[in-house]
């Protein structure tokens, strides 16, 4: 089996030296895997991905992130991009005074096929009709869903090896969500490797091969999607179903894994 | 009628300086949101390096010139990667520089300043911790003020305070013009400030890295998530501001006189016109630097020569407040 | 750590009595300071207070409602002229800094009401204009001595004279002391929460029904109004005043002092006050190398705690506290 | 005991702007401590060295006052010598004499000084609105301008060129002499573009222009000069005695005051005055060489300082303020120094004369004797 | 005479430029309803919001709180005609903290001026001690008072959400806003969230119109759902016969997803 695509071992990270959010938190995402990483609020889902992508200075603290076997702890953040990964910001990270479609031109800044960006861009806007139509918007005025669209079209733009994608299904309607992890599944069949972090944990793991649930910045559990689907605590905390009425759920709200 | 056309025409001319001036201070804002108080010091410094090499090492007038260009390029450049956005070890370069400023100001010998600046910067190195060094947007025009208040400090105790001849790049022998006499000083600062303006105008807006620049300025941590040259970019639209500056500085000395002074009036009105045109817009730049040279010269010699500032700001408070992100510029995209 | 108990001593200005002791130590030495220092160092404390005034209104605008002004000295040329003219006719000095009060506060609002349109680069630049048009205005008006500049008068009242510096040390504490506790009431009160918000997320401040407009030229006005009253302190500090003292660098220097103290912190404005006015006394007497170090020392700062000496001190005092966790 | 001296030492201060805009007048310094440096190697006075204690104020009068207090109070000064600036002086006048500070030489053309001087302020500096009425005087005695206009900079300093000139027109008038004052332009301090005040001169058609500004402001408003091709008889302060505007070609031709000799690196070579060049290259050059780059303001600093020196050697060896005083108030006719015929016997503007000196490209010309008011 | 409706809606349209994104809107909204308004991406929900709070102003139509005309007025003015809002991408005071953040959604029940708040007299502390009695009461109410003294910026994004809904509560609104409220939560703390809204209902008796996507959410917490497509609404009725409508099946819902929740 070739190496992994990203490996994590045991990475301690956080905030500004003192704070620290994740305690020793080791992953894989092998080469065309689609792999989904679940947890609550404040879990440190965020967290782990920043720390990945090297834009928090000086982390990880302990521990090893490496991308095909590079160790890219202090790199710049540029370099570790470069190195393949397209990373979905929470809140969407847009440049709201720029356009869509310069938006979309950012995300390929590295490619020099033309023509085949080109083709994706096609591709793109008839996955997102709306985005063609608005082409020309600043992206700052768009609602929040649109604005979600244009964050996921421009990671795929880049044409990354490793797509890493923060609640891409967040502020988006059903229908649209569908399609978008319809998509990310295609792309992933292609070849490229996904991380996905996400609350919308039954359509995650619908597309993922494998799953980790994150708590309080420790992996509490992992395994095949399939598994972890069948799992009684994540049905009932992630997925909302194992008969619990909205009081009962609010009554269990301190049960946690430990 | 002779009057008012010559009084549009000098109007015109000292318009073509502030348009220069107001360029470099837009091109940085619009690409990193920074006001730069220390715009005038990197304009001197460029100057200085010419009249020392004109005058100290004799070189030619156009190597001088080009030299000292490239100097202020380069400190501006510097300046980016070392002070306004550094990453650790640019830290601790700086660190290092400020320490041996600090050493060469407090005793002023070459040995114990480099000795300084080495060991600050090594124990930076190994000691400093990596907190989230992230001054808000006034923090760094007080960083930028700093730089402007150590360079010209610098300035006066290593070229001196006293008023120095630059020898001007044309010379300045007027041209007739319908009864009105041209510059040609100024119709050379005109051209290359419209010039420069339609470069980066076609840099800004045409090509793939000057959509990174206004990706950055938007949001820095998102262009550098994306794999953005961001370094490349600071460290360019920094020089090419710096470098505006020196060019700006080099046409204007040769008249006032070079001094560590000499550049604070022009800057001021610099702003002011970069503010008038609107401070995202680099067309905006050049019309806010002529329309504040002509209707300071309009209202110096038909309105009141004592209170021309004060009319001057008045002007500038009317177009504010009718256009409150100037003439050409637009307002922020904001939604909820 | 002590817990609270009611809703008033989490308002309180000083919750405990480690507080109350630094406090009462701080007032004790400023009581003292006069008796035991001598004179410039007395002058200088004198300044200081007078800073801090302004360095604290000034902090209201800026730190608190995000307004950037570079036209201070403007202001404090309003009311150092005012109290300087009508001493010079005769009115008493605490009438006379009574009108500097509502005479640059009234500037104030003149130059809060076009602002609110304003912001950023735009407003920074419109508030310089103006600071350098009150200097052209008294620079060019021979009712004030024009460029020369005029006298003026420190206080005398109530059969005490204050010219002398002791005396006038006192006059000047009590007087800043007053419009600082002013500063810090209205900092924790819903005007200084509604401030705080209009900076951080406007249009959420509009939707919990803060009237923006209000509010922004309402610091303006306080902000210039504070400013004034330190205008009348410092001419008679000085005794003297001339247009040219009132520059842009020292607008500049205003804004130095809330940056380095830390922008957004009351106490920050003046430690800001204390730093600034204490670092030129100190560099005086380094020559031609004052400017370069004083500009290091500023880069220095702001490179290794961007959140200034306020935000070094919080993290001193809160590595003592956890001390030895 | 009297403060500042002791039996090694007499600690004198001073204060002006040593960074900031007005930053070129720390030279002024500089060359005094220059002079105590060579008086001390000479031996000093009746054995003692005399120390100078100098204050950056950054041109802020504030800084002035606490500079003064620091100097006064900390250093405990004996006397003060120099300290630039009209506002920073006025401002640190109060001071000076609550404490009873002898202060010698205020570096600033103010009348005021000498006016309210109460016994302990010395001012050496001719006056500008002395010098101004000379020039004027000058002007239309000897060259015959008809029509006066003034370019002056809006403060302190251009104030006093201007009421000297005022006065002086109406003087003259009364007498007779076909004159007016066609126009008064001024502009702010640090402002550098002049095409306002050149158009307005040049449409005031005035043949003769009196200059008080700064050198920068000169060149500049030469600079436009040259572009509209107009070119009036210049009138220009001592300020104007600058090395950077000699060779400026706008300015050939022009006369500016002087109120002390001047050396040849100012006049050219040959035609220094023997007394300004002998300071110039046994003070100046050995002991404060960075200073000699500006030589107008290193001379007028040694000039400053050259009165205290005088007035100390007279007071004796039991130095109190009161001998020093004293021996200042004797100082008459005093011709060795840099200011020729400096006299305090008859009031405390101790120098009231100037001569004007022609620009031309082979240096600086008299072209006048010593003019008294 | 019956009395007028709380929020009504007449023919609003909304345009940027080209861009229509309202066209012909019309709803009424009864006092203590709770009604959500659904619809795919860009479809105007949020411009809806921004039409009634005043921070878009409808170029037709009109909007009406209690027969009041609203559609003009500054923001300010529609918070003190009783309404509260929470925003899409979250607008908190960022450097304020928890319990200050609250407080400022007490604003409009200061009753002291400037000079209260300079002078700080008795009636201020009383005044002021109320309204932190109340915050407090909230926080509690919404289980925040572990972040209570917390600058807001860094706490995590769930927890954000719910700051925003305890300000909007704060001000004791008659209509309240909420713009996705439970995006970004597990199924789990939609749960809570959902919970707690009901409670507030029951207890505080509030109208609340929710924009939201998660269809569970919606159907258990509204008993009525606005559909907007384009600007346009195409649907408006009890939950159940929303979703049965094929337009809306068609529009927003894609049909794999139907049978989940019809299910
Ligand atoms: N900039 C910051 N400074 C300090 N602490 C932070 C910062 N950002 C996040 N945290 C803290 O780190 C912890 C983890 O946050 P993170 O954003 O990684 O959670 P998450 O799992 O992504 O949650 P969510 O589902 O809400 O997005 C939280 O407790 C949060 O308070
Ligand atoms: N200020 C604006 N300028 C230009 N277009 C705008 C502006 N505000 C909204 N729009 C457009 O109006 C349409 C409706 O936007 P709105 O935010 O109301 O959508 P929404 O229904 O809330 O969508 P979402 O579910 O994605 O948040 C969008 O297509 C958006 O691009
Ligand atoms: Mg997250
Ligand atoms: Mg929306």
């Amino acid at each position: 089996m070739s190496e992994a695509l990203l490996k994590l071992v045991g990475v301690e990270s956080g905030y500004l030296r003192r704070l620290s959010v994740l305690h020793g938190v080791s992953l894989e995402v092998a080469p065309g895997q689609c792999v989904a990483l679940l947890g609550s609020n404040g879990a440190g889902k965020s967290t782990l991905l920043k720390t990945i992508m090297g834009l928090l200075e000086g982390e990880p603290r302990k521990g090893e992130v490496t991308v095909r076997g590079e160790r890219v702890a202090g790199w710049a953040t540029e370099r570790i991009a470069r190195a393949g990964i397209a990373y979905v910001v929470e809140g969407r990270g847009m440049f709201p005074e720029l356009s869509v479609l310069e938006n979309l031109q950012l995300g390929a800044f590295h490619r020099r096929d033309a023509a085949a960006v080109r083709g994706d861009l096609e591709r793109i806007y008839a996955l997102f009709p709306r985005l063609a139509e608005r082409a020309k918007q600043p992206c700052g005025t768009l609602s929040g869903g649109e604005q979600q669209m244009v964050a996921i079209a421009r990671a795929l733009m880049s044409r990354p090896t490793l797509l890493m994608l923060d609640e891409p299904s967040l502020g988006l309607a059903p229908r649209l969500v569908e399609e978008i992890f319809g998509t990310i599944r295609s792309i992933n069949r292609e070849g490229t490797g996904v991380l996905l972090v996400e609350q919308n944990a039954a359509q995650a793991l619908a597309i993922a091969d494998y799953g980790y649930v994150l708590e309080a910045g420790r992996l509490v559990l992992e395994g095949g999607a399939q598994d972890l689907l069948a799992n009684e605590n994540v049905r009932e905390l992630y997925l909302g179903v194992g008969g619990a009425h909205a009081s009962d759920a609010f009554v269990k709200r301190k049960r946690r894994w430990n | 009628m002779a009057g008012l056309l010559q009084a549009l025409v000098s109007g015109l001319a000292a318009g073509s300086i502030y348009a220069l001036i107001a360029l470099g201070l837009v091109l940085l804002y619009r690409t990193t949101n920074v006001l730069n108080f220390a715009h005038g010091e990197f304009g001197l410094l460029g100057t200085f390096v010419a009249f020392t090499l004109l005058h100290g090492a004799g070189l030619p007038y156009g190597l001088a010139l080009l030299l000292s260009l490239l100097a202020a390029l380069l400190l501006g450049g510097f300046n980016s990667l070392l002070l306004v956005k550094p990453g650790r070890a640019a830290l601790a370069v700086g660190l290092g520089v400020l320490a041996g400023a600090l050493a060469y100001g407090l005793a002023a010998a070459w040995w114990v300043t480099a000795l300084v600046a080495v060991l600050t910067g090594v124990l930076a190195f190994a000691r400093l911790e990596p907190t989230a060094r992230t001054p808000n947007a006034l923090g760094l025009i007080i960083l930028t003020l700093g730089v402007s208040l150590a360079l010209g400090g610098f300035y006066a105790l290593y070229f001196g305070t006293d008023n120095k001849v630059i020898p001007p790049l044309v010379p300045d022998v007027p041209l007739r013009l319908g009864g009105a006499a041209v510059s040609q000083l100024s119709l050379l600062t005109s051209g290359i400030g419209v010039g420069l303006m339609l470069l980066l105008w076609l840099l800004l807006s045409r090509t793939k890295i000057g959509l990174a620049m206004r990706a950055t300025a938007q949001r820095e941590d998102v262009a550098k998530a994306m794999g953005l040259p961001v370094r490349t970019v600071l460290f360019a639209t920094w020089g090419v501001s710096a470098l505006l500056a020196a060019a700006a500085a080099l046409l204007l000395a040769p008249t006032t006189l070079l001094s560590p002074a000499m550049m604070l009036d022009p800057i001021s009105k610099g702003f002011v016109a970069a503010v008038i045109g609107g401070m995202t817009s680099l067309p905006g730049a050049i019309l806010g630097g002529y329309v504040l040279g002509v209707l300071e010269l309009l209202v110096g010699v038909y309105l009141s020569n004592e209170f021309r500032a004060s009319f001057a700001f008045l002007a500038v408070l009317v177009v504010l407040v009718l256009r409150p992100h100037g003439l050409l510029g637009k307002p922020e995209v904001r939604r909820v | 750590m002590r817990l609270l108990e009611r809703y008033e001593q989490d308002l309180q200005h000083i919750k405990d009595a480690q507080g109350w002791v630094l406090l009462l130590g701080l007032l004790a030495a400023l009581v003292l300071l006069p008796l035991v220092a001598p004179g410039y160092i007395v002058y200088n404390v004198t300044l200081f207070f007078v800073f801090s005034l302004v360095a604290v209104a000034l902090m209201i605008l800026v730190g608190f409602t995000g307004q950037v002004s570079l036209g201070h000295a403007g202001f404090l040329a309003a009311g150092a002229y005012t109290t300087a003219y009508l001493v010079s006719v005769g009115w008493p000095f605490v009438l006379a800094l009574v009108a500097a009060l509502l005479v640059s506060g009234a500037l104030g609002v003149v130059i809060g009401l076009p602002a609110l349109r304003l912001e950023g680069p735009y407003l920074a630049i419109a508030t310089l204009g103006f600071g350098l048009a009150i200097q052209q205005i008294l620079n060019n008006w021979r009712l004030v001595g024009a460029s020369t500049g005029m006298l003026a008068d420190r206080p005398r009242l109530l059969g005490v004279d204050f010219f002398g510096d002791t005396p006038f040390y006192f006059f000047t504490l009590v007087i800043v002391g007053f419009f600082v506790w002013l500063a810090f009431n209205l900092k924790r009160s819903h005007v200084g929460r509604a401030f705080v918000a209009i900076r951080d997320a406007e249009l959420a401040a509009q939707m919990s029904g803060v009237d923006v407009a209000r509010f922004k030229t309402l610091a303006f006005a306080l902000s210039a109004a504070m400013t004034g009253v330190a205008g009348g302190l410092y001419g008679a500090l000085l005794g003297y005043i001339t247009p040219e003292s009132f520059n842009l660098i020292l607008s500049v220097k205003f804004l130095l002092m809330i940056v380095v103290g830390g922008l957004g912190f009351l106490p920050g404005a003046i430690l800001g006050a204390a730093f600034i006015t204490g670092l030129e006394v100190v560099l005086s007497a380094q020559q031609n190398r004052s400017q370069l170090l004083f500009g290091v020392v500023v880069i220095l700062i702001m490179l290794l705690e961007p959140r200034g000496l306020y935000g070094r001190w919080q993290k001193v005092r809160r590595y003592w506290q956890t001390w030895p966790l | 005991q009297t403060p500042g001296v002791s039996d090694t030492e007499i600690r004198i201060g001073s204060f002006g702007p040593q960074s900031g805009p007005a930053a070129a007048w720390g030279t002024v310094m500089t060359a005094i401590g220059a002079l105590f440096d060579h008086v001390n190697a000479q031996g000093g006075i009746h054995g003692r060295n005399l120390v100078l204690i100098t204050r950056d104020d950054g041109y802020d009068p504030a800084r002035s006052v606490a500079a003064v207090r620091e100097l006064i109070d900390r250093e405990r000064v004996f006397a003060l010598v120099g300290g630039v600036g009209t506002a920073n002086g006025l401002a640190v006048m109060p001071i000076v004499k609550r404490e009873g500070i002898p202060w010698v030489s205020p570096s600033s053309g103010s009348s005021e000084f000498a006016a309210q001087s109460d016994g302990l302020i010395f001012a050496t500096y001719t006056n500008y609105e002395v010098e101004s009425a000379l020039m004027t005087r000058y002007a239309v005695q000897d060259l015959e301008s008809e029509r006066i206009a003034i370019f002056y900079q809006n403060d302190g300093y251009g104030e006093e060129g201007l009421r000297g000139l005022e006065r002086e027109v109406a003087a003259l008038q009364e007498a007779g002499h076909d004159v007016t004052i066609v126009d008064r332009v001024s502009y702010e301090r640090g402002e550098t573009n002049m095409a306002v005040q050149a158009l307005r001169l040049r449409g005031g058609e005035a043949d003769t222009v009196v200059m008080y500004s700064t050198p920068g402001a000169a060149a500049s408003l030469i600079a436009e000069f040259g572009r509209l091709e107009y070119t009036p008889r210049i009138l220009a302060s001592s300020t104007l005695l600058d090395p950077s505007l000699l060779a400026n070609p706008g300015m050939q031709g022009a006369l500016v005051a002087t109120f002390m000799r001047l050396p040849s690196v100012i006049v050219g070579e040959g035609n220094g005055d023997p007394i300004a060049d002998e300071v110039f290259n046994t003070i100046v050059v050995p002991y404060a060489p960075e200073a000699a780059q500006d030589p107008f303001r290193a001379l007028a600093g040694v000039g400053f300082a050259q009165p205290l020196i005088v007035a100390l050697e007279a007071a004796g060896p039991d130095l109190t303020r009161e001998a020093l005083l004293e021996a200042l108030r004797g100082i008459s006719g005093y011709d060795e120094g840099l200011f020729p015929n400096l006299d305090f016997t008859e009031g405390y503007q101790g120098n009231n004369s100037v001569m004007l000196l022609q620009m031309t490209p082979e240096g600086l010309r008299p072209a006048s004797d010593y003019l008294t008011y | 005479m019956p009395e007028a409706p709380l929020l009504e809606l007449a023919k609003v349209t909304l345009r940027f430029g080209g861009i229509q994104a309202l066209s012909q809107v019309s709803f009424t909204l009864r006092e203590g309803e709770v009604a959500a308004l659904i619809g795919p991406n860009g479809a105007g929900k949020t411009s809806v919001f921004n039409c009634i709070c005043g921070f878009y102003t409808p170029q037709e139509g009109e909007i009406r709180l209690r027969g009041t005309r609203v559609s003009g007025l500054k923001p300010h003015r529609v918070a003190r005609l009783g309404v509260g809002r929470g925003f899409q991408n979250i607008e908190l005071f960022g450097t304020l903290s928890c319990l200050d953040n609250v407080l400022l959604g007490r604003h409009l029940h200061v009753r002291a001026g400037v000079l209260g708040a300079l002078f700080a007299p008795r009636a201020w502390w009383r005044d002021e001690t109320a309204q932190r009695r109340r915050a407090e009461e909230l926080l509690e109410l919404l289980e925040l008072q572990p972040y209570r003294n917390f600058p807001v910026l860094a706490l995590p994004y769930g927890v954000q959400k719910l700051i925003e809904v305890a300000r909007a509560l704060a001000s004791e609104p008659r209509l309240l806003l909420l713009d996705e409220p439970t995006a970004g939560m597990t199924a789990e703390e939609k749960d809570e969230m959902m919970f707690r809204l009901l409670r507030l209902r029951a207890e505080l008796g509030i109208t609340l119109l929710v924009i939201e996507h998660d269809l569970r959410v919606v159907s258990r917490l509204a008993e009525r759902i606005i559909v907007l497509d384009y600007g346009v609404k195409i649907a408006d009725g009890p939950p159940g016969a929303v979703q049965r409508d094929p337009e809306v099946i068609r529009a927003y819902l894609g049909d794999t997803r139907l049978a989940e929740v019809s299910a």
